[in-house]
């Protein structure tokens, strides 16, 4: 097996009451990459995202990660892997603060002094300074969208998985994620689950495109970007 | 949230104190103990609940086991300091291998509610019907309806002829009420309360953290179990009898209203609620014009419809504004995440 | 009379401190009878009549005069059919009213929970309620009928007239337990034989199956020690299949709460029972005791075996207290052992001074209209049941609730 | 084999007792999420709507079948307008707010009705089956269970009003938009949820002593049956009290009635760790 493909995918399937949502997808992601997936609503980009993060068991096929299959393993034990997760609705917790949600992330794996610099790090970090006590419920969606991030930087995860993280954000806020994506990719793999096309195009490398539970194209983001079949599909599909 | 702790050790011992000099002025002593130990109930409830988001409706369950593994060992060991610690410890450990059940079954809501609850009554059904000389421990008889009396209550370890009774009985349990008091408090401020707080908050990311979210709650519900068995063991030394109907349906509700009228969510809130409500059923008691049932149905569904939070973040609210954290009035959550959002919406 | 000097000084306080008070004078004068019975809550069913039956005792003793010159007073609280009240209020009648004497207690449970409580303040203790039996300890009267006094007459009469199989059914609790199994002893006694005994909880209310496996066992009769308002199904589902004309059945617990008029006629006659009271026992002091509580309470209907047992345990402790010219409590124990007796509506009773218990007669009702009509009389039937554990003569320190081998 | 038929009878008699307790409390949980715990004093009322209104000398059939249900309706009605309404979408507020009113009804009606057990003889006789005596009011009560059933699906399925009831509780900002009050739908669910409990009461009336605790009894059962059914009104409820009425029954008949019990609670807590959301969370979906 090649070393530097850490994410694979081996005929992933997934059917809710007879639908089938994921129909034998097989994926492969590189070291260091990357990598958007984007569709249409209902193409199973996000059933991908969640038997990836465990929050969904495939029906049949193979998750591997780093050699080891991952197949049907709780949350925890995906995170514990080391992998952060930041999923489509902000998941923080609402009745904390910033400041404690970071600090959770950040103490599962470091002892609380350890744990108190990451957190001051990363508030830095994202400019979360002014808000680092304010209860999370209290704060705008975009806002949130960033904590959650930092929720998941805390852990130091290797491989980061984002669901539309561009989603509800402010134009100033769009261009924070775009350079923190741009960060992490520096020394992590990222996945991207996106609707927006101008912030695919922004940030994008390599782009797969779901359609119908399966995968319709796997290639750079410009190639993608202006074959006429995705523009159907997507347009399309989208109205 | 955080207050600092030695202030708050020295705030809860000089409060507590006071009361214990003051309340033996208005209060006889024998019911202060029986509101003590309520409290003590309420607290554990308070703790599972407010704190690691888990409702049980049961709680009696482990009430009941406390009492009764209180009873049985007094009866086989002859003596009340080792049942006492049992009482502890098997309530705890009862609560762990039932709560890892259904924690790692991921059972919520009301299926919780529901099981917890099925879980007392497998309890109060089977412990009606050993009256029979087949159900024994050792030397105990289980005795069924009529439930066990005749143990050994507390005395001094270095003189078991002075029994722990009375009035010294009710500064016992007080004092263990305020030794546990600060226990959860102080296990709230460690990295395993902030833990368990964050799960209540949002499982979901707590697991996406890398928590291992059946683990933390199987570990607090223990927790909240071996709290009521304590209390359960107070109960058994108060009331020298120990009978199924301390696993009733009644002793579970009884629990959650006080819980609910103090206010959930916070830790002094369940004493308070416990306390205000033993005491109240108590005067009741004392009067016939008005059924007693009544006022207390009446007041658990004032409760709800009035103070959802409660009457201790009320009063903390009204006295100072600042320093407690209020919770904002949430919002109707998006759609999609209306199931995990509910729990903390209902409190 | 030497007197003692730090007595006498102890003595003319007091007696300063009352005259500033002239209630205390008068509350020490009166003799505090204390009553702790469940009169709200499921059991009051039962706790209503024998309040009633403690209000009427003390207003009759006053009226005779009272007990030694003084009178009698009424220390009454409501457990709620909550056990943890017991000990609760027991405590407060013992420390804070400090009453002379304490008549209570429904369940054998609640009997257990303040019987410790009475021992250890050495407060006189009578429980007048019909009960499992064996409760051997000298601080305590139960007045009650206990199950050999019912099942020894009730046995042979119900085999002679019905047949040899029995199919005993219970309350899953000590006192069926019990119960069953001196139905059984009598039973082998008089050639009969148990071919089944179920056990019900208390809250059990659907006999359907019960009674289909009665029809698979096919006995010759039915005796029942069901007990409260879940098992009155039973009775119910038995008329309701047809078997009350197939067959017949004995009981030692309907009716002690009235049940025969809960049941309509078809469902509870022919049902045959002994208790040692009825309203239409036919004695001139059943009579006047029915004429007194109809002017008192308006109605006669609510009374039943355990109010009577109330009443006439409160008249045996006053016949007891006015022998020993003292409510004291070791004159008064020591009063009653000597054979104190007194004739109340069910005829005469007489403390078994080995036991604590009652010789009292015992009656074989047969259920009719709703009524209990006394078929046979049997006079002055011992507690043997508790007499084979219990001789408090002997081991006058015991304190046991004996579970009595047969 | 006679004694095979009288056990037949007696399972089929357990599962419909199990569905007429519990026909009122699904319907308000499967269309509305609301779990009613004042359930068991809604049957108990219905109860003693039928013992008074049959000894206020109407016919029984008249007390326990159409003064019980519309008694208990008026009175859901009642509760939902002053409690209920305030509280939906919070499922454990309901809970509790009912558990309240529960309590407070079990007060209410002791002070009313008085704590003595009180009940009305059973209307029909019994019948022989074989070398068996049968109750005639049980086959009456697997009769009653049947007609239930049919009428909530009927309901549900076939009418007008079921199928709006069932759109705005799948929907209710769509069912607002298509100019459907759904507070009037809400409120008419529960009072027909509160009907169900009410003929309950009546029907269980004649078979069963009656005091105002004896809501307990109902309660815990009712709530089990419904929620191991899952949110499917009919198909839930009628797998569910399938399942604990035979495992009960044929556990009676084995060893006790109290192991019977005992041995449907087991069942339930065996079910639902398997099936963490009922038989009906898992199968049958997308039926009614």
């Amino acid at each position: 097996m090649n070393n530097s493909i850490v994410v694979e995918a081996r005929d992933l399937t997934v059917r809710f009451d007879g639908v089938v949502a994921l129909d034998a997808v097989n994926l492969k992601l590189q070291k260091n990459e990357l990598r958007c997936l984007i569709g249409p609503n209902g193409a199973g980009k996000s059933t991908f995202f969640k038997c990836l993060a465990g929050m969904q068991i495939p029906t049949s096929g193979e998750m591997i990660v780093k050699g080891e299959p991952t197949t049907g393993f709780d949350p925890y034990r995906i995170a514990r892997l080391g992998i952060g997760i930041k999923t489509q609705v902000p998941s923080v917790m609402n009745g904390l603060s910033v400041k404690e949600n970071i600090w959770l992330a950040a103490r599962r794996t470091n002892p609380t002094k350890r744990a108190n610099k990451i957190v001051s790090d990363i508030l830095d970090r994202l400019n979360l300074g002014d808000l680092a006590s304010l209860e999370v419920s209290t704060l705008a969606h975009g806002q949130r969208q960033i904590v959650e991030l930092g929720i998941v930087l805390a852990g130091d995860p290797w491989l980061v998985l984002l669901d539309e993280p561009a989603a509800g954000l402010t134009g100033d806020e769009v261009e924070r994620m775009i350079s923190v994506i741009k960060e992490i990719n520096d020394y992590a793999t990222l996945i991207v689950v996106e609707h927006d096309m101008h912030f695919i195009r922004r940030i994008a490398k390599m782009v797969t495109v779901f359609h119908r539970g399966r995968v319709l194209i796997e290639e750079d983001v410009d190639t993608v970007l202006s074959d006429p079949v995705v523009r159907d599909v997507y347009l399309g599909k989208r109205q | 949230m955080i207050v600092s702790g030695a202030k708050e050790i020295i705030t809860t011992v000089i409060v507590g104190l006071v009361l214990a000099y003051g309340l033996p002025l208005g209060i006889d002593t024998f019911t202060l103990t029986v509101l003590s130990i309520y409290a003590l109930l309420g607290l554990s409830l308070g703790f599972i609940w407010g704190f690691g988001g888990i409702l049980c409706f049961g709680q009696a369950a482990f009430f009941g086991l406390g009492a009764y593994a209180y009873a049985i060992s007094a009866i086989n060991f002859g003596t009340p300091w080792i049942p006492f610690f049992l009482a502890i410890i098997i309530p705890a450990i009862i609560a762990a291998i039932f709560g890892g059940m259904l924690f790692f079954g991921r059972l919520n809501d009301v299926y919780l509610a529901v099981l917890t609850l099925v879980f007392t009554l497998i309890l109060y059904k089977f412990m009606n019907v050993t009256a029979g000389e087949e159900y024994v421990i050792g030397k105990a008889r289980l005795g069924g309806y009529n439930g066990i009396p005749g143990f050994e209550t507390l005395s001094l370890p270095w003189d078991p002829s002075e029994y722990i009774y009375g009035d010294s009985l009710f500064y016992f349990s007080f004092t263990l009420l305020l030794v546990v008091y600060l226990g959860l408090r102080w296990l709230l401020r460690s990295p395993f309360g902030r833990v368990m707080i964050g799960v209540r908050e949002n499982e979901l990311r707590a697991e996406l953290m890398g928590y291992d979210v059946r683990l933390v709650k199987t570990a607090v519900f223990a927790i909240g179990g071996g709290v009521a068995g304590l209390s359960g063991s107070l109960y058994a030394n108060w009331a020298e009898i120990v009978t199924p109907n301390l696993f009733s349906l009644g002793q579970s509700a009884e629990v959650i209203i006080w819980v609910i009228v103090g206010g959930a969510g916070t830790l002094f809130g369940p004493i308070l609620g416990a306390a205000i409500m033993g005491y109240l059923k108590f005067l009741l008691g004392q009067q016939s014009l008005i059924d007693n049932t009544l006022v207390l149905g009446a007041v658990l569904v004032l409760a709800v419809l009035l103070l959802p939070r409660g009457i201790f973040p009320v009063i903390v609210d009204a006295f100072k504004r600042r320093g407690w954290k209020r919770r904002a009035p949430a919002n109707r959550p998006p759609r999609g995440r209306r199931r995990r959002r509910e729990r903390r919406d209902e409190q | 009379m030497k007197i003692d000097r730090r007595k006498f000084v102890a003595g003319t306080t007091a007696a300063g401190a009352m005259a500033f008070m002239p209630n205390v004078v008068q509350a020490a004068a009166t003799i505090k009878v204390g009553s702790i019975l469940d009169t709200s809550g499921i059991f009051d069913l039962y706790g209503k009549p024998m309040d009633k039956a403690v209000t009427l005792a003390i207003e009759e003793i006053n009226a005779a005069g009272g007990i030694a010159g003084r009178r009698l007073e009424k220390v009454a609280y409501d457990t709620q059919s909550n056990m943890a009240l017991y000990t609760q209020f027991a405590q407060k009648l013992t420390r804070q009213d400090k009453v002379d004497v304490v008549h209570g207690g429904i369940l054998s449970a609640s009997r257990e929970a303040i019987r410790p409580t009475l021992r250890k303040s050495k407060t006189l203790y009578f429980y007048n309620v019909q009960y499992e039996g064996g409760v051997c300890d000298r601080n305590i009267f139960a007045t009650g009928i206990t199950p050999a006094q019912q099942a020894e007459v009730l046995v042979p009469y119900a085999i002679e007239k019905w047949g040899k199989k029995i199919y005993i059914l219970a309350a899953d609790y000590n006192y069926g337990q019990i119960t069953a199994k001196w139905l059984e002893h009598y039973a082998g006694q008089n050639g009969g034989s148990v071919v089944q005994s179920d056990f019900f909880p208390l809250d059990v209310a659907d006999f359907g199956s019960t009674i289909a496996k009665i029809q698979e066992a096919a006995p010759d009769m039915i005796m029942s020690a069901l007990v409260g308002g879940a098992h009155l199904s039973f009775y119910r589902q038995w008329a309701a299949a047809g078997m009350n004309k197939k067959i017949p059945m004995a009981s030692t617990t309907l009716g002690a709460g009235n049940e025969q008029v809960v049941l309509t006629k078809e469902e509870g006659d022919g049902i045959l029972l002994a208790y040692s009271f009825s309203k239409e026992l036919d004695r001139p002091e059943n009579k006047a005791f029915l004429a007194k509580w109809q002017e008192r309470f308006g109605s006669t209907d609510d009374i039943h075996e355990l109010a009577v047992a109330t009443y006439q345990g409160m008249h045996l402790w006053a016949a007891g207290a006015i022998k020993a010219g003292s409510v004291e409590r070791d004159k008064v124990v020591e009063a009653l052992e000597s054979g104190v007796s007194i004739v109340g509506p069910t005829g005469k009773i007489t403390v078994d001074p080995k036991t604590h218990h009652v010789i009292t007669d015992v009656h074989i009702v047969e259920v009719g209209d709703q009524k209990m009509n006394v078929v046979k009389s049997f006079d002055q039937r011992q507690p043997v049941d508790t007499q084979t554990v219990c001789d408090l003569s002997a081991n006058p320190n015991d304190t046991t609730q004996y579970e009595i081998k047969i | 084999m006679d004694y095979a038929a009288v056990v037949i009878v007696e399972i089929l008699y357990g599962i419909s007792v199990l569905v007429i307790i519990s026909a009122g409390l699904a319907v308000v949980f499967g269309m509305m999420r609301v779990i009613n715990l004042a359930h068991g004093e809604f049957i108990t009322l219905g109860g003693y709507a039928a013992i008074t209104a049959h000894s206020l000398g109407l016919p029984i059939f008249i007390s326990i079948l159409i003064v019980a249900p519309v008694v208990v309706a008026v009175f859901g009605l009642i509760v939902e307008r002053l409690i209920v309404r305030f509280l939906y979408g919070r499922l454990i507020n309901t809970m509790l707010a009912t558990w309240g009113l529960s309590l407070l009804m079990i007060g209410a009606m002791t002070m009313i009705f008085g704590n003595t057990t009180t009940g009305i003889p059973t209307p029909i006789s019994g019948f022989t089956l074989g070398r068996y005596q049968m109750s005639g009011y049980n086959i009456f009560v697997i009769i009653m269970a049947i007609v239930t059933v049919l009428i909530v699906y009927g309901v549900l399925k076939t009418t007008r009003a079921g199928l709006i009831a069932r759109g705005a509780m799948q929907n209710p900002e769509m069912a607002n938009a298509f100019g459907y009050n759904t507070s009037r739908i809400y409120m008419m669910t529960f009072t027909a949820g509160a009907a169900l409990s009410g003929l309950a009461g009546g029907v269980m009336a004649p078979l069963v002593g009656l005091n105002p605790a004896s809501g307990a009894n109902y309660i815990a059962k009712a709530f089990i049956t419904v929620i191991s059914g899952g949110t499917s009104v009919v198909s839930g409820m009628l797998s569910s009290a399938t399942l604990f009425g035979s495992v009960s029954q044929i556990v009676t008949f084995l060893s006790t009635s109290v192991i019977g019990e005992i041995a449907l609670l087991v069942a339930a807590v065996v079910l639902l760790r398997l099936l963490p959301t009922g038989i009906t969370g898992r199968f049958l979906k997308d039926r009614v």
